[in-house]
């Protein structure tokens, strides 16, 4: 077997032990070598994804070459290594972009420890997208969510504790309901390597038995992940955590924490579970409701609020449940158009978080969409990051958004009762991103007034002064336009991927 | 070739827009001064005999054309099928010359006239842009060019209107437009419809109806000829839409007024004929309620016209009133559809137009030298001006129908078609009310005539009024004469309507 | 053909970094670009290129590509015509509003996307180009940046995108339904595919032709029209006359004509509603512009009602209609873009921007508002200006069609006729006719523009009479146009 | 329906209404330290179902002796491992908790969740 093989492996406990090593390391050092990490990681990812492409199939690497039903598996194919490779990008722009801000909100002691939590999330975040047993998957789960709530709590004042405090008691409940459905699933089952479970889960689908306990195992780990991943009813904390945690933080949980437990989801649909078995299971179409109300609710939210970043928060409520809207619909189509979605929100969400707070820096560190007047002229780099990120939201052509929003109608179009809601849904939240985004967009190139300009001395910021944030942003500017460009190449990729899937 | 007699029609535009120019020019740098009267005497000179010739030039070619045989000329096409087309037939000579002799009285009348209104250079330069239109209007030799100049002729008119600027007579002039306006689209609303359901929008005598599309959809057809029938007859001052009238004459200088009611007024009579009888057709109306709609209409107009001029005490007012009544005879005529009404009608047109002008610009010399306007300020006035108060009393005379002016002609002619006609109990009614606004039209025009020349003993005469004026006596004379000569020589004329009568029917 | 697209966007982009010495030389630089680039599409639309050029695929299905048929060549032709023109005006125009580098800037870009809808050869290339439309023309509506002009903007943003989106749903549907996502004369839908859920896809049309209807501002979603008349007057008079609200009349003409099909549609329930939106907007539109007293805004609202004269056009679904909807979509180009022209010049001149404070003008720029009692005559449709021309040929469509609506058609076009005639005629009066003891000293200084203004609207009131007078062979291009219409 | 079931093994249906009281605690009580009592019964209450799963009446331990004896009569020892590994995890879960209790009340000088919302609203932070 080649070595590349080893490398999911190697990411995941590279970037477990990268942590104790980082909290060593001095601040500065640390922040270097996580960089380098979380580079290395992708780059492997890379390597590892070029090896699944060329081999078309997906491998199985045993860890400690243990067989089922006892060893523990990781599953790769094109899609995990697309994840993966993603997660790392991401992670990394969002890590540079938010340098600057995380120097100034948390204390020179706690930097190191923000290094850790970083890095136990990344692996966390891999060994979700890899691995293929389940209880592993719920352990990883669990890692997530602490290094989360670390990252949240991390910038010390008394709001990012209470809202570590909600994320945690949410996630909590999520995972323990999770838990609970493993546990159902492992009763009637026996097994905990997802592809096993398949079997047996199929078996039951074809004799019948134990309908009630499958639904409800199903039911239990598709509503814990919900809550995990905010979707509508239980997105009471979201606003909190993304809206007053350090950038990066924020950048990060959006775009990728909840990204990993929406496609644990898949995983199990998937891969445990069967989408056969789901198709026509009920439980798609409660995914599909709240999915979309929360596409309609999270705008009208969003709208109503009045500072920038948890304006963001809101429409990310709205954006996750596109993702589900499009689980909920039941089809590859809409299935590969989430993946896709979660791809370009990840992408998206974590522009608009950077730019927002570089646009907030140039105008008193407020929020509030008054001071923000003319910021976009103070900040060149991030009032066009900005720009970019809310069409892309809106579905601006040439954007990723307005692919992931072509791939949903089209997923809809000839389901039977599903496809009005679908595209009416689709269309009055482009509207409402429209207001409530675009109304930003034109509020930061709104001037002064010169009076203003005078009683208020904002600083003036320009790309020099910032090299590394705007790189970043400018990065993520270009990922979006390649997701909206050439969205081709991917979509192959990810179909592959998801034929490959289960 | 004959675009020749297209000259009558360019000249005048011409020339007029030529003076609307110059007289742009010359406010553009005239800042502050007094812009109403800013012509020197040489300048007024100039402008006179420039016009005086212009008028003179346009009416012979204008006759020229008339009456030297069949002509047409078709222009490009306006749109493919519909050409810009002229044809000179018998109607369209009849109008020409009561136009041209109309407007050629009232331009010298208005020379002098004009002198205490101001701005003449703009005032002549639309009076001659409307001469050439109305040639134009009735030269037209198919339903569109005819549309294209009756607008044209509204727009143009309009300025005349408003000529001295005050608020009211803004306002009148925009109540002008509007309904012109809105007689206009009426009027197209139908041509759109004939030009689904004719052969041809050419003008052909007996009409052009194409049975086999109009079948079917005959009710739409009938409608939409009632729309035009309304529409031209906003023009023509009949009612639902006369009320512009009363309003646009009074404030209008006395020579505008007494061409619009003389001759403006009479292209929507032409409008009509044209329509009912040269497109539509008489056989398709007849005894349909169109045709007994119309009537009424007609008939109400007569009486109402003639009542409410009876209680106006405004001199030019009343005249406008009168109009209104005298203009229903003509389309009451028509909507007869039968010959003798119509030579009555066509017959009526031509003497109304020579006695409203004439009357009118009595009304205009009246103002012009003492500035009364109500009727009941006109005591004596016939001891100052004889000769003026006696061509009015010619004229009303007419008007009322007393043999043997000229108006009793065609009255004579109207009731004999109306009694012909076979059209129920209109037969009885339409005389009737024909013979009440007469009486009516004794009674509102008549007491001038009366209270000028019997003003009472007390009463101490200011003669000599007439001197200096007689720029302005010579026109109205020469248009009571003519009332007085074709009263007493009608047969020519009235043959000849009868002769075109008969072709189209 | 991308060149034509992409030249004006590159060298707008590229204006303010140019290095530019004085004003003059960017004028000239701009007015260089911009005609060379007219010049192309003329030769361009004189010698067709048959096949379509892709220029690139987003996926799958779905690409970025060119084709020049009939109906492109029609609207790129009134761009490109009126274009240079329109810029020669803004040249003058803009002295006074300041920030004429990016002004530019965006009315170069807006170009070439303008264009880019006209040669857009499927429904998904259209729906990008008028995307990027609505957010290139956004600037230039909030360029003074005054309060009201953010508001304005801020209007036609939600308005145009909110329509958007519901055009959105109308291009899925051609996508997932049609045969093909390409613009085919006379409709793409597969009927095999169609079976069974015609009605659905009535009403999806009837959602897709209300979202793109937003830019012709077709009633109830016209509000934002008026509102950006706070523009700077080429704008208002080049985009929200001719190019955007233009846009989006060919845009409804490709959904009806091309990607529906008319066969599909015609005598349907979705057909009556739509007429029965369109009748609202021609009367609607002119009783608000004859309640106007700002003269821009007035004029906004004649526009109004008059692109609903082409929809009315559109929506009769007959070769007629499409021929009345074409010729109507010239001449209203022209008459309103030579109106708001006089109405720019004035406030240009005078700063006046309310009809009561014209009184007099007509004496101290009578070329001005000679021209524009000309255009108004054009717009009430006086025979032998070109307003008549196409008022003709849709009352002829209309009361050819079977359809029990088009009568009451006709008689909304005659009512707004007759509004027009009002409310652009009290305008004439009063500039000419201010009252009996006007006083004109207050008027001193105050005389016609230079001749950047002048030559364009003379220009257009030269074409207004041509077309006129001449329609015949345009109108039988037209007709040759619209013959696959069956 | 039948109780039979639910008498029959009622341990599973003890386990289930202790999830119940766990979950329902760490969701409606107000008082942190009570929530984080719940997390844990919830978490206690997995942990035997997941034990029970794994019990076997009458098999052994799975620790080889001499004289090895056929798979059946062990018992499937995963269910302790998970067991094992989700102690670990609440332990840890707990630990963050408490301590983020801790910060809170050093801060706020109480327990309830939401009056410290109310009162961060009214710093209006």
């Amino acid at each position: 077997m080649e070595f590349v093989q080893n490398f999911p492996f190697i990411c995941i406990i590279l970037s477990l032990f990268s942590g104790p090593l980082s909290s060593v390391l001095s601040g500065k050092k640390a922040k270097w070598w996580n960089a380098f990490v979380i580079t290395a990681i992708g780059l492997m990812n890379i390597a590892v994804l070029a090896f699944v492409v060329s081999t078309g199939e997906p491998y199985v690497y045993r860890m400690g070459h243990f067989s089922a039903p006892w060893g523990n598996e990781i599953r790769v194919g094109i899609l995990e290594a697309v994840m993966a490779v993603f997660f790392c990008v991401t992670m990394l722009l969002c890590m540079l972009g938010g340098i600057a801000e995380r120097e100034e909100e948390i204390e020179e002691s706690k930097q190191n420890l923000y290094y850790i939590m970083v890095n136990l999330l990344l692996s966390s975040l891999l060994a979700l997208i890899y691995t293929n047993d389940l209880f592993t998957a719920y352990v990883f789960v669990e890692i997530n969510t602490i290094s989360a709530c670390g990252l949240i709590m991390i910038r010390q004042n008394g709001r990012t504790i209470v809202a570590a405090t909600r994320y945690m008691i949410m996630s909590l409940l999520g995972s323990g309901m999770l838990l609970l459905g493993i546990c159902f699933l492992y009763s009637i089952t026996g097994h905990l390597l997802m592809s096993n479970i398949q079997q047996a889960v199929w078996n039951l689908h074809e004799t019948g038995m134990y309908q009630v306990p499958l639904l409800v195992a199903v039911g239990l780990m598709s509503v814990g992940l919900a809550v995990k991943s905010a979707l509508f009813p239980f997105h009471g904390w979201l606003p909190d955590a993304y809206g007053y945690s350090t950038v990066s933080s924020a950048a990060i949980l959006s775009s990728l924490v909840s990204k990993g437990y929406i496609f644990l989801l898949l995983k199990i649909f998937y891969r445990v579970i069967g989408f056969e078995v789901i198709k026509d299971s009920k439980v798609i179409h409660v995914l599909f409701v709240f999915g979309i109300a929360g596409m309609i609710i999270g705008s009208i939210d969003a709208i109503r609020e009045n500072s920038i970043r948890r304006m963001i928060a809101y429409s990310s409520v709205a954006q996750i449940g596109y993702i589900y809207m499009g689980f909920g619909l039941g089809t590859e189509l809409g299935v590969l158009s989430s993946v896709f979605h979660i791809l370009c929100h990840a992408a998206t969400k974590a522009l608009l978080f950077l730019s927002a707070s570089s646009l907030t820096e140039v105008s008193g560190d407020s929020t509030s969409f008054f001071d923000l007047t003319g910021a976009g002229y103070r900040n060149k780099a991030a009032g066009l990051a900005f720009t970019v990120g809310s069409l892309s939201m809106v579905g601006f052509p040439m954007l990723g958004g307005f692919i992931s929003k072509i791939l949903f109608a089209q997923a809809a179009v000839g389901h039977a009762y599903k496809m009005l809601p679908t595209l009416i849904a689709l269309a009055v939240s482009t509207i409402l991103n429209t207001v409530y985004f675009l109304k930003t967009v034109i509020r930061i190139y709104t001037p002064m007034r010169s009076e203003e300009k005078k009683e208020k001395q904002y600083k003036l910021v320009t790309m020099g002064q910032q090299p590394v944030k705007s790189a970043a942003l400018l990065c993520f500017v270009a990922l979006n336009l390649v997701l909206g460009l050439f969205s081709q190449p991917i979509l192959t990729l990810l179909e592959r991927g998801l034929s490959m899937f289960a | 070739m004959n675009a020749w007699i297209l000259l009558p029609v360019i000249l005048p535009a011409l020339s007029g827009i030529c003076l609307l120019c110059s007289s742009l020019r010359s406010h553009l740098h005239s800042s502050g001064v007094d812009v109403w009267n800013d012509l020197k005497e040489e300048e007024r000179g100039r402008l006179h005999r420039f016009v005086g010739i212009v008028l003179v030039l346009t009416a012979v070619l204008a006759l020229l054309a008339a009456w030297s045989g069949e002509h047409e000329v078709r222009l490009f096409e306006l749109m493919e099928g519909i050409p810009v087309y002229f044809r000179i037939d018998a109607v369209g000579k009849m109008f020409v010359t009561f136009v041209t002799i109309v407007w050629v009285a009232v331009g010298f009348y208005s020379f002098l006239y004009m002198k205490h209104e101001g701005e003449e250079r703009r005032f002549f330069g639309f009076f001659l842009l409307v001469y050439g239109v109305l040639i134009a209007l009735d030269f037209a030799g198919n339903l569109v060019t005819m549309y294209l100049f009756y607008e044209l002729m509204t727009l143009s008119s309009m300025p005349l209107v408003m000529h001295n600027g005050s608020k009211e007579a803004i306002m009148a002039a925009l109540k002008y437009l509007f309904y012109s306006m809105c007689g206009a689209y009426l009027g197209l609303f139908g041509i759109f419809f004939l030009y689904r359901c004719c052969d041809t929008l050419t003008f052909t005598a007996g009409g052009s109806l194409n049975a086999a599309l109009v079948s079917g959809r005959e009710g739409t057809m009938l409608i939409a000829v009632m729309a035009m029938l309304i529409g031209f007859g906003a023009k023509a001052g009949m009612f639902p839409l006369h009320a512009w009238l009363p309003t646009a004459h009074p404030v209008a200088p006395s020579p505008a007024s007494a061409a619009l009611s003389a001759v403006i007024v009479k292209s929507g009579v032409l409008a009509v004929v044209r329509v009912v009888y040269y497109m539509v057709g008489t056989e398709f109306l007849r005894g349909t309620w169109v045709q007994t709609v119309w009537m009424t209409l007609t008939l109400l107009t007569v009486f109402l016209g003639s009542l409410l001029a009876f209680r106006e005490p405004v001199f030019k007012k009343r005249l406008a009133y009168s109009t209104v009544s005298q203009v229903s005879y003509v389309l009451f005529g028509l909507s007869l559809l039968q010959p003798q009404a119509f030579t009555g009608a066509l017959l009526h047109t031509v003497f109304h137009a020579f006695i409203k002008s004439a009357l009118f610009l009595t009304a205009g010399i009246i103002i012009y030298q003492t500035g009364k306007t109500r009727v009941d300020e006109l005591r004596g006035i016939g001891k100052e001006m004889p000769c003026m108060l006696w061509c009015y009393t010619f004229a009303s005379l007419g008007l009322i129908g007393i043999p043997p002016m000229s108006g009793f002609v065609s009255k004579w002619y109207l009731a004999q078609g109306a009694l012909q006609a076979s059209v129920g109990a209109f037969r009885y009614l339409g005389p009737a009310v024909l013979l009440a606004s007469a009486l009516l039209t004794a009674g509102y025009l008549l007491p001038v005539t009366i209270n000028g020349f019997l003003p009472g003993k007390d009463w101490k005469v200011r003669s000599g009024e007439e001197n200096g004026i007689q720029m302005m006596l010579i026109p109205l004379a020469v248009l009571a004469a003519l009332t007085i000569l074709l009263g007493l020589f009608p047969n020519p004329l009235a043959s000849y309507i009868y002769e075109l009568a008969m072709t189209v029917m | 053909m991308a060149v034509v697209i992409l030249l004006p966007i590159l060298f707008g982009v590229l204006i303010p970094l140019f290095p530019f010495k004085n004003r003059a030389q960017m004028m000239f630089y701009i007015e260089t670009v911009v005609l060379v680039n007219s010049l192309l599409v003329l030769c361009l639309l004189l010698n067709r290129p048959e096949q379509a050029f892709v220029l690139f695929r987003l996926n799958g299905n779905l690409s970025i590509s060119f084709q020049l048929d009939g109906l492109g060549t029609v609207f790129a032709g009134i761009v490109s015509a009126l274009w240079p023109l329109a810029t020669l005006y803004a040249f003058e125009y803009m002295k006074h509003e300041g920030h004429e580098t990016y002004f530019f800037m965006f009315y170069t870009i807006t170009y070439g996307i303008t264009l880019g809808i006209a040669f857009s050869e499927d429904i998904v290339t259209m729906y990008c180009f008028y995307e990027m439309l609505t957010l290139v023309t956004l600037p230039l509506i909030m360029h003074t940046l005054s309060r009201e002009a953010i508001l304005a903007s801020r209007t036609y943003l939600y308005y145009s995108l909110g329509g958007a989106a519901f055009a959105f749903i109308g291009m899925i549907f051609i996508l997932n339904y049609g045969a093909t996502a390409n613009f085919v004369p006379g409709g793409v839908l597969d009927p095999a595919k169609t079976a069974g859920s015609e009605n659905l896809l009535l009403l999806i049309y009837v959602l897709c032709f209300l979202g793109f209807s937003v830019k012709t501002a077709m009633w109830p979603f016209g509000a934002w029209l008026p509102k950006a008349g706070v523009a700077p007057t080429p704008v208002t008079a080049l985009l929200h006359a001719v190019a955007v609200v233009k846009a989006g009349a060919f845009t409804l003409m490709r959904i009806t004509y091309y990607s529906f099909g008319t066969e599909f549609l015609r005598g349907t329930w979705a057909q009556t509603v739509l007429m029965v939106f369109v009748i609202i907007t021609i009367v609607y539109g002119c009783s608000r512009a004859l309640k106007e007293t700002h003269f821009k805004r007035r004029l906004a609202y004649s526009t109004m009602s008059n692109l609903s004269y082409i929809l009315f056009g559109v929506v009769l679904m007959s070769p007629l209609g499409l021929v009345g909807a074409l010729s109507h979509m010239v001449f209203h180009a022209v008459m309103k873009i030579c109106s708001f022209f006089c109405a720019g010049a004035v406030i240009y001149k005078t700063g006046r921007n309310y009809i009561h404070e014209l009184n007099g003008l007509g004496r101290k720029m009578p070329r001005v508002f000679v021209i524009f009692a000309i255009s108004g005559f054009a717009l009430m449709g006086v025979p032998g200006l070109c307003g008549f021309v196409s008022k003709w040929n849709l009352a002829k469509a209309a009361l050819a069609s079977t359809h029990p609506l088009a009568v009451i058609g006709v008689a909304a076009l005659l009512i707004s006729a007759l509004l027009t005639a009002i409310y652009m005629l009290t305008i004439v009066v009063r500039a000419f006719f201010p009252g009996r003891d006007f006083d004109y000293s207050s008027l001193d200084g105050i005389e016609d523009p230079g001749w950047m203004m002048l030559l364009p609207l003379v220009l257009f009131v030269i074409t207004m009479f041509l077309f006129g007078l001449h329609s015949a062979p345009l109108i039988r291009a037209f007709t040759q146009l619209a013959a696959f219409v069956k | 329906m039948n109780f039979s079931n639910l008498i029959n093994n009622y341990e599973e249906a003890v386990a289930m209404i202790l999830f119940g009281i766990g979950f329902s605690n760490l969701l409606l009580q107000k008082n942190l330290i009570k929530k984080i009592i719940g997390l844990n019964i919830m978490d206690t209450a997995m942990y035997l179902f997941l034990a029970l799963k794994g019990y076997i009446a009458g098999r052994k331990a799975p620790i080889v002796v001499d004289g090895v004896q056929s798979v059946e009569a062990y018992i499937n020892p995963i269910p302790a491992g998970l067991v094992l590994t989700g102690i670990v995890v609440s332990v840890s879960v707990t630990a963050l908790m408490l301590s983020l209790t801790i910060r809170l009340y050093r801060r706020y000088h109480t327990l309830n969740l939401d009056e410290i919302t109310t009162r961060l609203e009214k710093e209006g932070l």
